[in-house]
């Protein structure tokens, strides 16, 4: 359904990005993910490189991304979406590559190939949404997890003595050589989701330049993992998650 | 003051009120009614909307098109 | 056959389908009889619809999964355009009627709409729509006792929902009215 | 809700049902992953594991992880389990492959969903194959018990803890997504009514009385491995002997059989009614052990009846098995549904009748 | 060496045999991690990959990560290749069983070596389950063919490719650790003989022409995932119909039926020359697809030999499909060696006198 | 064979720790492999926690080490000793337990339980014998192969653009809370092999004291893989090694 | 049966046992003749014992592992005792004389003990002691041509041996000699 | 100067040369002579040895027993 571009003498400033399907998304109100799929899209549509650029989807709340994100797609075993990118990016060298990843995906069980892909530099882009929780299976404990958090997994809240501490492995991955452009946004404002993009914006270019792995983390809300509103959630988030996720780039180019 | 507005696609939004509390003129608020899935949805309360697109841009559902005064367009994810 | 009693009940995830089953399942253990609840998960309850099937018998349950329904009680359109067809000859369909556009066809089998949800939302809040549904059912179809479904519901219920009680009752019992006013109706007309 | 004789009468889920009946058989150590239809597993171990003072319950990192933690608690002599759904078993098939070469015992519980590949989360039967010719590498079984309804979700735990123990072998439960899912009335076991055997091999610390105890599947000389997979195969041959468990369903009468696993066999049961008010006399045939499967029962039934009808969730993985042992002396005939689908009761007696209806009951 | 036919004749070993014919096969792309006894291939390939530019050829950090590698490049179009030995096969099974459903052309090479567990690196047969019955969750099949010499080791690379490609299903090279060490003499077809069909599925970027491309295993709907395995089961009739393969030798007049595949079947056939010596006649069925089963000519045989015996290195797998073909028409006995040893012809000799000498040939 | 306590007057001073088997070890001549095997068994038997130890062998050259270690152990799968060692540990609290892996082993496959390990803080001693080279197979390249490396699978020299850069694994362990002792060693040297065998001792100390993961790189020699006579290699060791990984505490606790 | 000739080479690890067979193979190819070369492999090459199992023959070979042989060629003690056993009647057992302590005890065959080593020795480097057997070896059964084993060696050699080449070439007729004379001693003893 | 002595284990010995390197007296050599398993081993060549126990403490096999003049000995794993 696309509205008018003219309406009562006004013009249109601001719509879907023609790289969105029409498909409504399956998320949760509020959920963060939707407003990550609608920047990387502007970013593909506003850059012209609809035609060369893959994805893939993880095994997640995001795992159906292909069905609104309107590029060639690959759906990746859960961890494995940054091995998925490397063979896609190795056999088409002058594509566009990236990877879209929950926290579970990409801290727990992929963990090694995280650690690999940005080891070896691969020129892709991942997006990694750490929300804290793994929502798509039902707001279990996620490696990001903070301490204290209730899940259906530590229903008593996370202990670090039993499952150790919250892992930011976005830190870790910034001081390997092969990782060229790492940082840290959100999307729960409007000034965040613009900052966002730019680092969007920012991590295709370089893949042209072929620098190495460029890796955004986007602190994300999850309000159904979480059980709160959209607006708590984003709340909690800035309350909770940016003193031990701090917002910034962590590594970042020369410019 | 600039004057824009909004179109809301009702049946696309899920009421998540992440645009309302974005919007800085205050001018969104959620329909008494629900739509088909069950969701009350964004709609303008009044007409100080200003096309800033601060709702838009953090729709989690690409749900809100915005419009505004002519004037030079701004160019965010404008390809039609 | 036997003497089983096998029920579907279906709506929108949150609407309380699901719970409505353990109440019936819980309260049929109670009285000692054999009983299966069987919840659809998966995809369609992502804020799509639920559903379960529930089957109250005398004796070992063989399939807890059936096709053909006694009873189908079903709180949105979807739910009704999908189970119509599967209520047996003479069986119950109950189904919420402040939220259905196209009401059921079918005469060859006792169909019911009751408004729950306004109802529930006279008495306290919607949440006991689903109360006033099973009051209903139960009124039409006593597979289980009333005072077993209260007690169930003692135990149903969690700790901090536990002052929802009182409410719960009073929907029971309202659905219980409607059902019987509905019945007096169809005598009338 | 305790009865006179210790147990416990309860509504529970088939998922939680088997948490807390491990829980009760004396479990000491779970590690696992959340996958759907079987998240409810640890959950309610997370949940409930405080009431049972010293019980290890670990999220890992991956199924990987977890498979290999189990294999270093079995080998350190602890009565350890393991659950998942499809995707993730297919992980562990390294692991598993380790631990019956090892000679461990550790419980696999398998709630699958539809496949191949990321699938459904619907129930299914296609993993049959896996759990029971081997999914991993090299020659090796896994003890496999199919239950069919929420009790044996729960008896079936200390049966398997039991004969993992008796043979130091993995076992597995492969229950579908319908099984973890439902609801039904179950008794529940006193705690402490399972006892552990001694576990002479196990690695706890190596005092000077004995020789260090060394857990591992490396025997680099083939002849070495070879007298290994001797052990497993003599292993494998008693189980054939003495573990077969199988529910035969009145086939005392019968001219036709079901055969029929888990959840499956209950349908069938429904299907069998309906035949039967047909006038068509049909038996069921419920293999409750999968390995070791009841090749014997379903070779006996061959003298008896027309033909076999096997119904699965899966393409037809389990009818192989039956056509083994039944060995071109009777037809067998397959139906299922595959990826998530359940047949109906309706489905099989149609097939029921199609089978009847052949106008020669003669081998294809 | 160049012969005038433009094929090259070498002595090679059958891992680096295998290596550079997928380098003129065409490949394009090869993901692994080394482990005993196909280490060669990627040693080979990286060495040798220099002289055919733009050729992919990385080592992964894990035979997990490499088969998530081959699916993304087969995924994105690419001939790709990928190889291991058993444990490390045991890791991608999850990985298979998403290439299936998500349909993706690729070839994989296992070269067996004994298990189960780490085991030992001696030849071994013991993976023929996980290969032809699918060793990962749900219903799916590869296509497996199994050389027995190093010339077969390049025949089949070429073979392989086109019949993934054709069907987009994984395909597999099913060899054992001897095949891969053993030098024979191979001739080496010329470079750009196996030309790539168009892959217009592939995510290669969308251009404005047609609509988006998905790679996916995914989907969610069970109606819709049934659908899927329906087209799979589709392909796996054609398969069974169309691509089966199968060697015979000395069949006109034998009394008894050797089956055999890979590397076993050359030392069987020294023991039916053994046997023939001894005036038994004896016959050797090779079935070159081991999915699909060659199980049309074994039926046939059913009615010309008195019995058959299946010889494996494992403890007796293969036999399984011999035993489902014949379908008690006719005695079906197996002999094996496992966890790394092989048959010696005189020991299989002795099996065949043991049968022969059998007081009835009936089935037990 | 047993040499005698006493000899010409002279009192043994050293000798090989009972807690080491009579086999004789199968490492090729010069390996740092027996170096690190002795010493830790020195480090059991002096401690007298023989009968407390359980020690984790990997997929290597040390997969044997159980031949050699009087010690229960288990033989762990390619890359998942750190799991094993969890799983013991977390069932037997009061035991010691160790992980010794190479660095294919640990750095390569096992990369998501080595991270997931630490970060929980297990309460084991990690040892990791970082050789730069896959020894067991023959030679191939590891994640620690230095730039320009030739390996088996690097014929030509290991290249940053193809295979990305040497992991230094340990150094971004060091950095998870849940390490406690963080410390590179090696054992070419006498007085290497003291030190080496101090931060061992420490390890096991802080063991008891449940403090978290203890973790000892050692930058080992590989003769056999590196093409070299055992005095060449540590030669290379020092010289090319060492500046890449050098040598000294990453993370220790204050005294 | 057919014209194969089955032969085991068996010694030390690095005593170029796996080589001696390879330039075997390659010059039977180079013949056109069939050929297989089967190495053992794995544990026992660690330091231990390593063979390999040549196959020459004019026609497509069955199984490239056989279990008794034409000729065996052990270079150690352990081989000799190994492999003694498995020459066919009317075989050829050569062993090398200078590390053997228990000379073999069949008299049903050809034995023959070569010091090679000491030859070797005494030519360039021990290195070459394989090329003195194998040069006995063609001398007793010449089923390769010897023309052809030297342009195999120029093939088989990497190009940083190539100038072992004439010490190579020297071996091979230093066995040669050896392998007369002893001929030589046998018919006269 | 302290008189120490070391006992090598000949057959175990694999003639690596790192004790030979290790020891700050030059008093170790290899044999000419081969053990069983083909390597040449190490062997004192002079009395020079202090029982320093560095050539031990580098030994890969353990191969080396090292003995000192009495004075209180080190207790470097000894256990016996
Ligand atoms: C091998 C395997 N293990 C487990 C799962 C189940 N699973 C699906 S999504 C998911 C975690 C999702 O969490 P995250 O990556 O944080 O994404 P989110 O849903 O939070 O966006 C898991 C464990 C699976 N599909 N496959
Ligand atoms: C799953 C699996 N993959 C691969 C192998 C083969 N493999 C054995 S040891 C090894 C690497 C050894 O290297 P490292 O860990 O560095 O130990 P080192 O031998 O150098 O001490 C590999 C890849 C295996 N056994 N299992
Ligand atoms: S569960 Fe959480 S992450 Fe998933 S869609 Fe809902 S809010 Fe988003
Ligand atoms: S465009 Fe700006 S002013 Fe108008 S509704 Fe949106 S946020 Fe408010
Ligand atoms: S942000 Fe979008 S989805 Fe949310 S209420 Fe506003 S318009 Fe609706
Ligand atoms: S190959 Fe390398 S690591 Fe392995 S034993 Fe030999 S020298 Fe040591
Ligand atoms: S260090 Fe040990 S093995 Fe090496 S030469 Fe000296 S004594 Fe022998
Ligand atoms: S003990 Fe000291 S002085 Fe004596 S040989 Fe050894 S290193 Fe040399
Ligand atoms: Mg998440
Ligand atoms: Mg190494």
């Amino acid at each position: 359904m696309k509205e008018p571009d003219v309406i009562e003498g006004m013009e249109v400033v601001y719509r879907k990005p023609q790289t969105l399907t029409a498909t409504p998304m399956h998320y949760c109100p509020g959920c963060s993910h939707g407003v990550v799929h609608k920047i990387l899209m502007e970013v593909v549509d506003e850059m012209g490189i609809q035609d060369k650029t893959v994805g893939v989807a993880p095994v997640g709340c995001s795992v159906f991304a292909y069905d609104y994100m309107n590029v060639d797609m690959q759906e990746a075993a859960h961890g494995r979406a940054s091995a998925v990118a490397t063979g896609i990016r190795r056999v088409l060298p002058d594509t566009y590559v990236f990877a879209y990843q929950g926290d579970g995906d990409l801290a727990a069980i992929g963990t090694g190939e995280t650690v690999h892909t940005v080891n070896r530099g691969e020129n892709i882009l991942m997006v990694f949404i750490n929300n804290g929780i793994y929502g798509m299976t039902g707001g279990q404990m996620a490696p990001t997890s903070l301490l204290g958090m209730k899940t259906s997994t530590s229903p008593y809240g996370r202990e670090a003595a039993v499952n150790g501490y919250p892992l930011r492995i976005t830190e870790l991955l910034a001081q390997l050589p092969g990782a060229y452009y790492v940082t840290r946004q959100s999307v729960h404002t409007t000034a965040a989701v613009r900052k966002c993009k730019k680092a969007i914006e920012a991590s295709f270019r370089y893949q042209t330049e072929k620098r190495g792995t460029c890796f955004i983390e986007v602190v994300a809300n999850c309000p159904s993992g979480w059980k709160m509103t959209p607006n708590e959630a984003n709340d909690w988030l800035e309350k909770n998650m940016f003193p031990y996720y701090p917002i910034g780039d962590i590594k970042a180019p020369k410019q | 003051m600039i004057r824009g507005t909004i179109v809301v696609d009702t049946q696309i939004c899920k009421g998540c009120e992440l645009c309302i509390t974005a919007c800085p003129q205050d001018c969104l608020e959620l329909s008494p009614g629900l739509n088909q899935k069950g969701y009350r949805y964004a709609q303008l309360k009044n007409d100080t909307c200003t096309g800033c697109v601060n709702c838009a841009i953090v729709c989690p559902d690409c749900a809100i098109t915005v419009y505004r005064q002519a004037k030079k367009p701004r160019s965010v994810a404008v390809t039609a | 056959m036997n003497h089983a009693h096998e029920i579907i009940i279906a709506g929108f995830g949150g609407q309380g389908v699901l719970s409505m089953g353990q109440i019936i399942s819980y309260s049929a253990m109670k009285e000692g009889k054999e009983v299966s609840w069987m919840p659809s998960y998966g995809p369609e309850m992502r804020g799509g619809t639920a559903n379960c099937i529930v089957i109250v018998s005398e004796q070992r349950i063989s399939s807890p999964i059936v096709t053909r329904f006694d009873t189908a009680i079903v709180l949105n359109q979807p739910s009704l355009d999908k189970f119509q067809a599967a209520v047996k000859p003479g069986g119950l369909l109950l189904y919420e009627r402040s939220t259905i556009i196209t009401p059921p066809t079918r005469t060859d089998i006792e169909v019911m709409g009751i408004p729950g949800l306004e109802e529930a939302q006279r008495l306290t809040s919607k949440q006991v729509a689903n109360m006033v549904l099973l009051g209903a059912f139960l009124e039409r179809r006593p597979v289980v006792k009333r005072e077993n479904v209260i007690s169930a519901l003692h135990s149903v219920l969690p700790p901090h929902r536990q002052h929802l009680l009182p409410a719960n009752e009073q929907a029971l019992a309202r659905g219980r009215e409607l059902a019987l006013e509905h019945a007096g109706r169809l005598v009338e007309s | 809700m305790a009865q006179s004789n210790g147990t416990d009468v309860r509504l529970m889920k088939g998922n939680e049902a088997l948490a807390e009946a491990a829980l009760r058989a004396g479990m000491q150590a779970y590690f696992g992953y959340p996958i759907t239809p079987q998240s409810e597993v640890m959950e309610y171990l997370t949940m409930h594991a405080p009431e049972h003072p010293g019980v290890v319950i670990l999220q890992a990192e991956s199924e990987l992880a977890a498979i290999n933690m189990v294999y270093g608690a079995a080998g350190a002599g602890a009565r350890v389990m393991i659950s998942s759904s499809s995707p993730g078993i297919s992980l562990m098939q390294e692991g598993l492959s380790y631990m019956t070469s090892a000679q461990l015992p550790a419980l696999v519980v398998n709630v699958q969903r539809g496949g191949p590949g990321l699938g459904t989360i619907q129930p299914s039967q296609g993993d049959y194959f896996q759990a029971v010719k081997g999914g991993g590498h090299g020659d090796y079984r896994l003890i496999v018990l199919a239950p069919a309804s929420v009790q044996e979700m729960v008896d079936f735990v200390f049966d398997a803890f039991r004969l993992t123990e008796k043979y130091r072998n993995p076992a597995m439960i492969l229950a579908d997504g319908a099984l973890g899912q439902m609801m039904e009335k179950v008794a529940l076991p006193p705690v402490g009514s399972l006892p552990r055997s001694a576990a002479p091999w196990a690695t706890v610390g190596k005092p000077a009385t004995r020789e260090r105890n060394i857990v591992t599947s490396l025997f680099i000389q083939p002849e070495r491995m070879e007298q290994i997979n001797l052990q497993l195969q003599a292993k494998y041959r008693t189980l054939e002997k003495e573990e077969v468990r199988c529910e035969q369903l009145q086939m005392e009468d019968a001219d036709f059989a079901l055969v029929a696993f888990g959840l499956t066999s209950r349908i069938c049961q429904k299907a069998m009614e309906l035949a039967r008010q047909k006038g068509i006399r049909v038996g069921l045939i419920r293999p409750i052990t999968l390995y070791p499967f009841p090749s014997a029962v379903i070779r006996k039934a061959a003298g008896q009846v027309e033909a076999f009808v096997t119904v699965e969730m899966n393409a037809g993985q389990m009818v192989e098995d039956v056509r083994l042992a039944v060995d071109g002396t009777r037809p067998v005939h397959f139906t299922g549904r595959m990826g998530g689908m359940i047949p109906t009761p309706e489905e099989i007696l149609a097939k029921i009748e199609a089978v009847v209806a052949e106008p020669s009951l003669q081998h294809a």
